[in-house]
């Protein structure tokens, strides 16, 4: 049983190696964006199965924060994260 | 198992080429933030539950959103950059020290290597275990953290609010911070997750004396839910009086820390020396307090400067 | 023991480091308050450790070794301490009369961060465990890059990230070789693995690499390039503390390694290795301050030589000539190097005042209170080079017969080169000291307060030379073995 | 089997160590600096790994070691922009000690 | 093996292809509008499937509610995510692909 979740997580990281194609060629920074989102979620299913294979629960509460954290990687990058050449960059701050 | 590991370590070696080489500066950011969630990975497999809360928490939430802070300023990111620094100097001087430093980086790395054939690991493992039952907490990393090991604990909560002095120190920031585009989504979405955040930050601080969680991850996670709702643009206003508490709630943590380990030490234990039957219910105040200044102080950090109230 | 020593000696500043921060406290009634205290916490422990033993330990939290942590503190640790309180507080007055005049902007962020690299640089002094040591030195080196950037001007800011990232990544190179250690042995008190460690190729490589990480902090020469522009551009308190303090707790941690954990290996080459270290930073810290124009780079290059003339000890105590001698006099040297560089510091920074720059050929000649500066940095001066009567000289004296009894011929001749090169480029510094005294109208006011600190960390620093006899008997059982922790 | 995680976070000490030393961006200097800062952490998990039975105090080690970093990176990011704010550059030009 | 395991592997399995899709439509597609859509199946089919599947296999209420709760909180990223990237690359004037006839 627990090496076809490994062959699975195997598959899992496999497409990791795909998303990181889409980084490298990813003409926009939303791309990349994306691609960072979708290693997010595939981390998150990588570690929901390493938990089964390896039967320890409290690996689910990892997986619950790293769901949690992975909305704030984007809403960040929307945010704040995209450089914006239109509208110019205020000086929110004084040195 | 082995076909698992190997294919990690390629991913990891793959993605740590990636981010020090790729010529646009937001790939390498976006590829150091995969090697964070890959090393996360890594410390589940290695079975080390604590570490990959925090790595989750403030490895990938906290430094990604840190860097795209910064990325943000930095117009000229996706440019085309050049790699390697120009060689700084030339003639015979530089070429000798050079090859020696090459030679003895080599000859280093090399022993580095054979050593680490030679490592037995003993470990403390059992000698812990035994003790375990003494310290008043039952997850292991938490007793060492904050009863067999608590010094270290003190001097780290010490490193991070002297961050906090020194980000402060180095400049004020316009606070609350212009809001440049109006996303109703995001609001609503904040309005949902909020609640979620502060359950999770919460959960993990209770469980963390008998389970993996503790004061580390919960802080991170407060922190996340606030730079979230920072993001959103609903930014409480600073008055002069919410400036004095907020340094004061920045420095709770050591303070009470450092206080408790003092009052024991008056109490006649000894610095830092937990008596038995009060061990569990020490640990717990000193972990909620410390848990509450940790999300504020990396807040703080996220904002990059000293609230300037001012300019609200 | 008195529990209680070490708490004040470590947290008294950091409490006053956090008061400072919420402001409840000003930041120089809280320096002078932590002064007094630590001035009592410090005769405390002098009297513990010359009463009972050349070892003391404590253990916060109670637990045995293996699993908990410990403090040590020897004579030389006392002494280290003392140092580091009379640099403190004196830089705390000196920034007093500074701090308005040269940056008032940044006066606000000075004393938390002055308090907290104070209380780093303490618990670095007092600690026995590698990895406390590594958190200590993080925390150290953070507090200096926040006060290297103070002034946030270009030089600074370029200076403090050059500071931050070489710091960091010797911090880095250090935890590497305590994890290799405790992969090897599953300890990390310094004392219970000087009983266990023997030679091998991992220990070897951890000795390596902890000693790396340790040179490149304490700047020496082949990974000293960011220190004359730290400790050039950074505002004056801040670089005499750096330069006298901070480096010396550096080398400090150093020479506890391989005068207890790696002392089994101090065998022929790994000092020989040390020593050619030292030689070359010696060289290159001389020529470098030889061609300087600002008065407050010569200081820094001369950290660079002075810590290189440190290191010699490790080749002359290997040469089995009388050893006691040998780390007496690196202890004497340490301690009146670090008050005569501070006072450099001090005497560059009263000029800089007085002048609005310290180029050394526009400077002028010593008149009304800037002669007191100028008789201050002589005196300095001459401890650092070793004249007779100054602490320095009584150093280099006790190393120098050390070398003499041990038959270290090559390295006797160093060290003789070493004070003649020191000589040259002091006098370089002093010279200006003769030119005719300025026009009153041209010359800025330098404040009473800092003409008084200036001079009196150069006449405690030669004053040492006189107490040089009581000192060696206080000093003298420096050298024991590690004590044998419990547990 | 876990001694395989030791040569890889050599290996990953080794490429972190190359890039510190030879990119000029500062971004990619300190996120090298993190690298680095990891494959020791890395190191000293999978020592705590081997240990029979699993050894935490590796991983209370670690755990400090990250709040540790993750402030350092935060003092860095913001000095990175004060300085791009000073000189318009990533970069540190050479030290010109005049 | 009892029945949950092979139901939990089954599901799991078809979960993984989701992610394959996912990845395809990542990679093949032209524009970042095409893309979020591949994106959005991997997240909500994909995870969703592998988390029934661990929860049929987990066996214990608590846990089978707390996979829910990883579901629902990625769909939430997912889908807030998506929409805003869409929503601020059409402000930045980000043109969707148009096949050239």
């Amino acid at each position: 049983m627990t090496t076809l979740y490994l062959v699975l997580v195997g598959v899992l990281m496999g497409n990791i190696a795909i998303g990181l194609i889409r980084i490298l060629r990813g003409p926009t920074v939303a791309d990349r964006m994306l691609a960072a989102e979708f290693f997010g979620t595939v981390t998150v299913a990588i570690i929901l199965l390493l938990a089964i294979a390896m039967d320890k629960s409290v690996y689910y509460d990892v997986a619950l924060v790293f769901a949690l954290l992975s909305a704030l990687a984007v809403v960040a990058f929307v945010t704040r994260g995209w450089p914006d050449r239109k509208s110019g960059e205020q000086e929110d701050e004084r040195g | 198992m082995v076909l698992f590991d190997l294919i990690l370590g390629l991913l990891l070696v793959v993605l740590v080429q990636k981010c020090l080489s790729v010529t646009d500066l937001f790939g390498a950011v976006i590829s150091f933030m995969a090697f964070g969630l890959l090393m996360a990975v890594a410390w589940v497999r290695l079975e080390a539950p604590d570490i990959a809360l925090a790595e989750a928490a403030i490895g990938s939430g906290l430094t990604g959103a840190l860097l795209f802070s910064t990325l943000g300023r930095l117009p000229h990111s996706e440019a085309r950059q050049p790699i390697a620094s120009r060689t700084v100097g030339s003639g015979p001087g530089y070429w000798l020290a050079a090859g020696f430093w090459w030679v003895s980086i080599m000859l280093l790395s090399v022993a580095f290597f054979l050593s680490l054939l030679e490592l037995q690991a003993p470990g403390l493992g059992g000698y812990l275990q035994e003790r375990l039952s003494e310290s008043g907490v039952l997850n292991p990393v938490t007793a060492v953290l904050l009863n067999f090991r608590s010094l270290d604990t003190v001097m780290e909560i010490a490193v991070l609010l002297l961050a906090v002095a020194v980000v402060w120190s180095l400049g004020t920031v316009g606070w609350p911070a212009k809001q440049k585009l109006s996303l109703p989504l995001l609001v609503g979405l904040v309005r949902l997750l909020t609640p979620v955040f502060l359950l999770v930050a919460f959960s993990l601080l209770w469980r963390g004396n008998h389970a993996p969680g503790g004061a580390f991850p919960s802080g991170a996670v407060l922190a996340a839910a606030s730079i979230l709702l920072l993001l959103a643009g609903k930014t409480i206003r600073i008055y002069p009086l919410t400036m004095f508490w907020l340094r004061w709630v920045l420095a709770a943590g050591l303070l009470v820390f450092v206080l408790a380990g003092m009052s024991l030490m008056f109490a006649g234990y000894g610095f830092l020396v937990y008596p038995e039957q009060w061990a569990g219910t020490m640990i717990l105040i000193i972990e909620v307090s410390a848990g509450v200044s940790i999300g504020a102080m990396l807040m703080a950090l996220y904002i990059g400067g000293e609230p300037d109230f001012h300019a609200g | 023991m008195a529990d209680w020593i070490p708490v004040v000696i470590i947290f008294g500043p950091l409490l006053a480091a956090v008061l400072v921060f919420t402001q409840t406290v000003r930041g120089v009634t809280a320096t002078l308050v932590t002064g007094g205290i630590l001035l009592i916490g410090l005769v405390a422990l002098g009297g513990e450790v010359s009463g009972q033993g050349p070892w003391l330990t404590w253990q916060p939290g109670g637990w045995p070794v293996p699993l908990g942590l410990r403090w040590q503190a020897d004579f030389f640790s006392v002494a280290m301490l003392a140092m580091t309180f009379l640099v403190a507080v004196s830089g705390g007055l000196f920034a007093i009369g500074f701090l308005p005049a040269a940056m008032p902007s940044a006066a606000r962020h000075f004393w938390t961060l002055w308090l907290f690299t104070w209380a780093a640089m303490n618990s670095l002094l007092l600690a026995a465990d590698l990895f406390n040591i590594y958190v200590g030195l993080e925390l150290m080196a953070l507090a200096a890059v926040g006060l290297i950037s103070l002034t946030r001007e270009t030089e600074a800011l370029q200076a403090a990230m050059r500071y931050f990232l070489v710091t960091l990544f010797g911090s880095m190179l250090y935890l590497l070789g305590v994890a290799l250690l405790y992969g090897q042995y599953g300890m990390l008190d310094q004392a219970a693995l000087a009983a266990v460690i023997e030679h091998g190729l991992a220990n070897g490589v951890a000795a390596v690499l902890m000693t790396l990480g340790l040179l490149v902090k304490t700047a020496l020469f082949p990974v000293h390039f960011w220190l004359p522009s730290a400790h050039g551009k950074a505002p004056v308190p801040v670089s005499a503390l750096l330069s006298a303090v901070v480096v010396a707790v550096c080398f400090f941690v150093m020479y506890r390694l391989w005068s207890g954990l790696f002392f089994v290996f101090l065998a022929e080459r790994p000092a020989m290795v040390l020593g050619a270290i030292g030689l070359a930073s010696i060289l290159w810290g001389g020529m470098q301050a030889l061609r300087q124009q600002r008065l407050k780079m010569i200081v820094a290059y001369s950290t660079i030589a002075q810590f290189g003339y440190v290191m010699l000890v490790f080749p002359v105590f290997v040469a089995d000539g009388a050893a006691f001698l040998a780390w007496h006099g690196t202890a004497m040297m340490v301690l009146a190097h670090g008050l005569a560089k501070a006072s450099l510091f001090f005497a560059a920074g009263c000029l800089s005042i007085a002048h609005g720059h310290d180029r050394i050929r526009e400077l002028t000649g010593g008149g009304g209170r800037l002669g007191w500066v100028w008789l201050a940095f002589a005196l300095a001066a001459a401890s650092i080079v070793g004249l007779p009567p100054s602490g320095g000289f009584v150093g280099k004296w006790w190393l120098l017969q050390a070398a003499v009894l041990g038959e270290a011929w090559f390295w006797v001749v160093v060290m003789v080169l070493a004070a003649l090169l020191t000589g040259s480029y002091m006098y370089r510094g002093l010279e200006a000291a003769w030119r005719p005294a300025p026009p009153v109208e041209a010359v800025r006011p330098v404040p009473a307060i800092m003409v008084a600190v200036t001079l009196f960390c150069a006449v405690g620093s030669v004053a040492m030379g006189f107490l040089a006899v009581p000192l060696e008997g206080f000093l003298g059982r420096t050298f024991q073995p590690l004590p044998i922790a419990g547990g | 089997m876990t001694a395989y995680y030791l040569i890889l976070a050599g290996v990953i000490l080794a490429m972190a160590f190359h890039g510190l030393m030879t990119r000029a961006n500062l971004l990619r200097k300190l996120m090298a600096l993190n690298i680095f800062t990891s494959a020791v952490f890395l190191f000293l998990v999978a020592l705590a790994r081997m240990a029979e039975p699993l050894d935490p105090i590796p991983h209370a080690m670690v755990l400090t070691g990250i709040v540790v970093t993750v402030s350092t990176t935060a003092v860095g990011l913001v000095l990175l922009l004060k300085l791009y704010r000073r000189t318009g550059s990533l970069t540190l030009q050479s030290a010109d000690d005049d | 093996m009892s029945a949950a395991d092979i139901a939990g592997a089954a599901l799991v399995v078809v979960g993984v292809l989701f992610f394959l899709s996912g990845t395809l439509g990542l990679l093949r597609f032209p524009d970042i509008y095409t893309r979020i859509h591949a994106l959005t199946k991997a997240d909500n089919l994909g995870l969703g499937l592998i988390c029934l599947g661990s929860a049929v296999q987990s066996g214990s209420l608590l846990t089978a509610l707390k996979l829910l709760l990883v579901w629902i909180l990625v769909l939430l990223a997912a889908a807030a995510g998506a929409s805003l990237i869409a929503q601020t690359a059409h402000e930045r004037g980000i043109r969707p692909w148009e096949r050239q006839e």
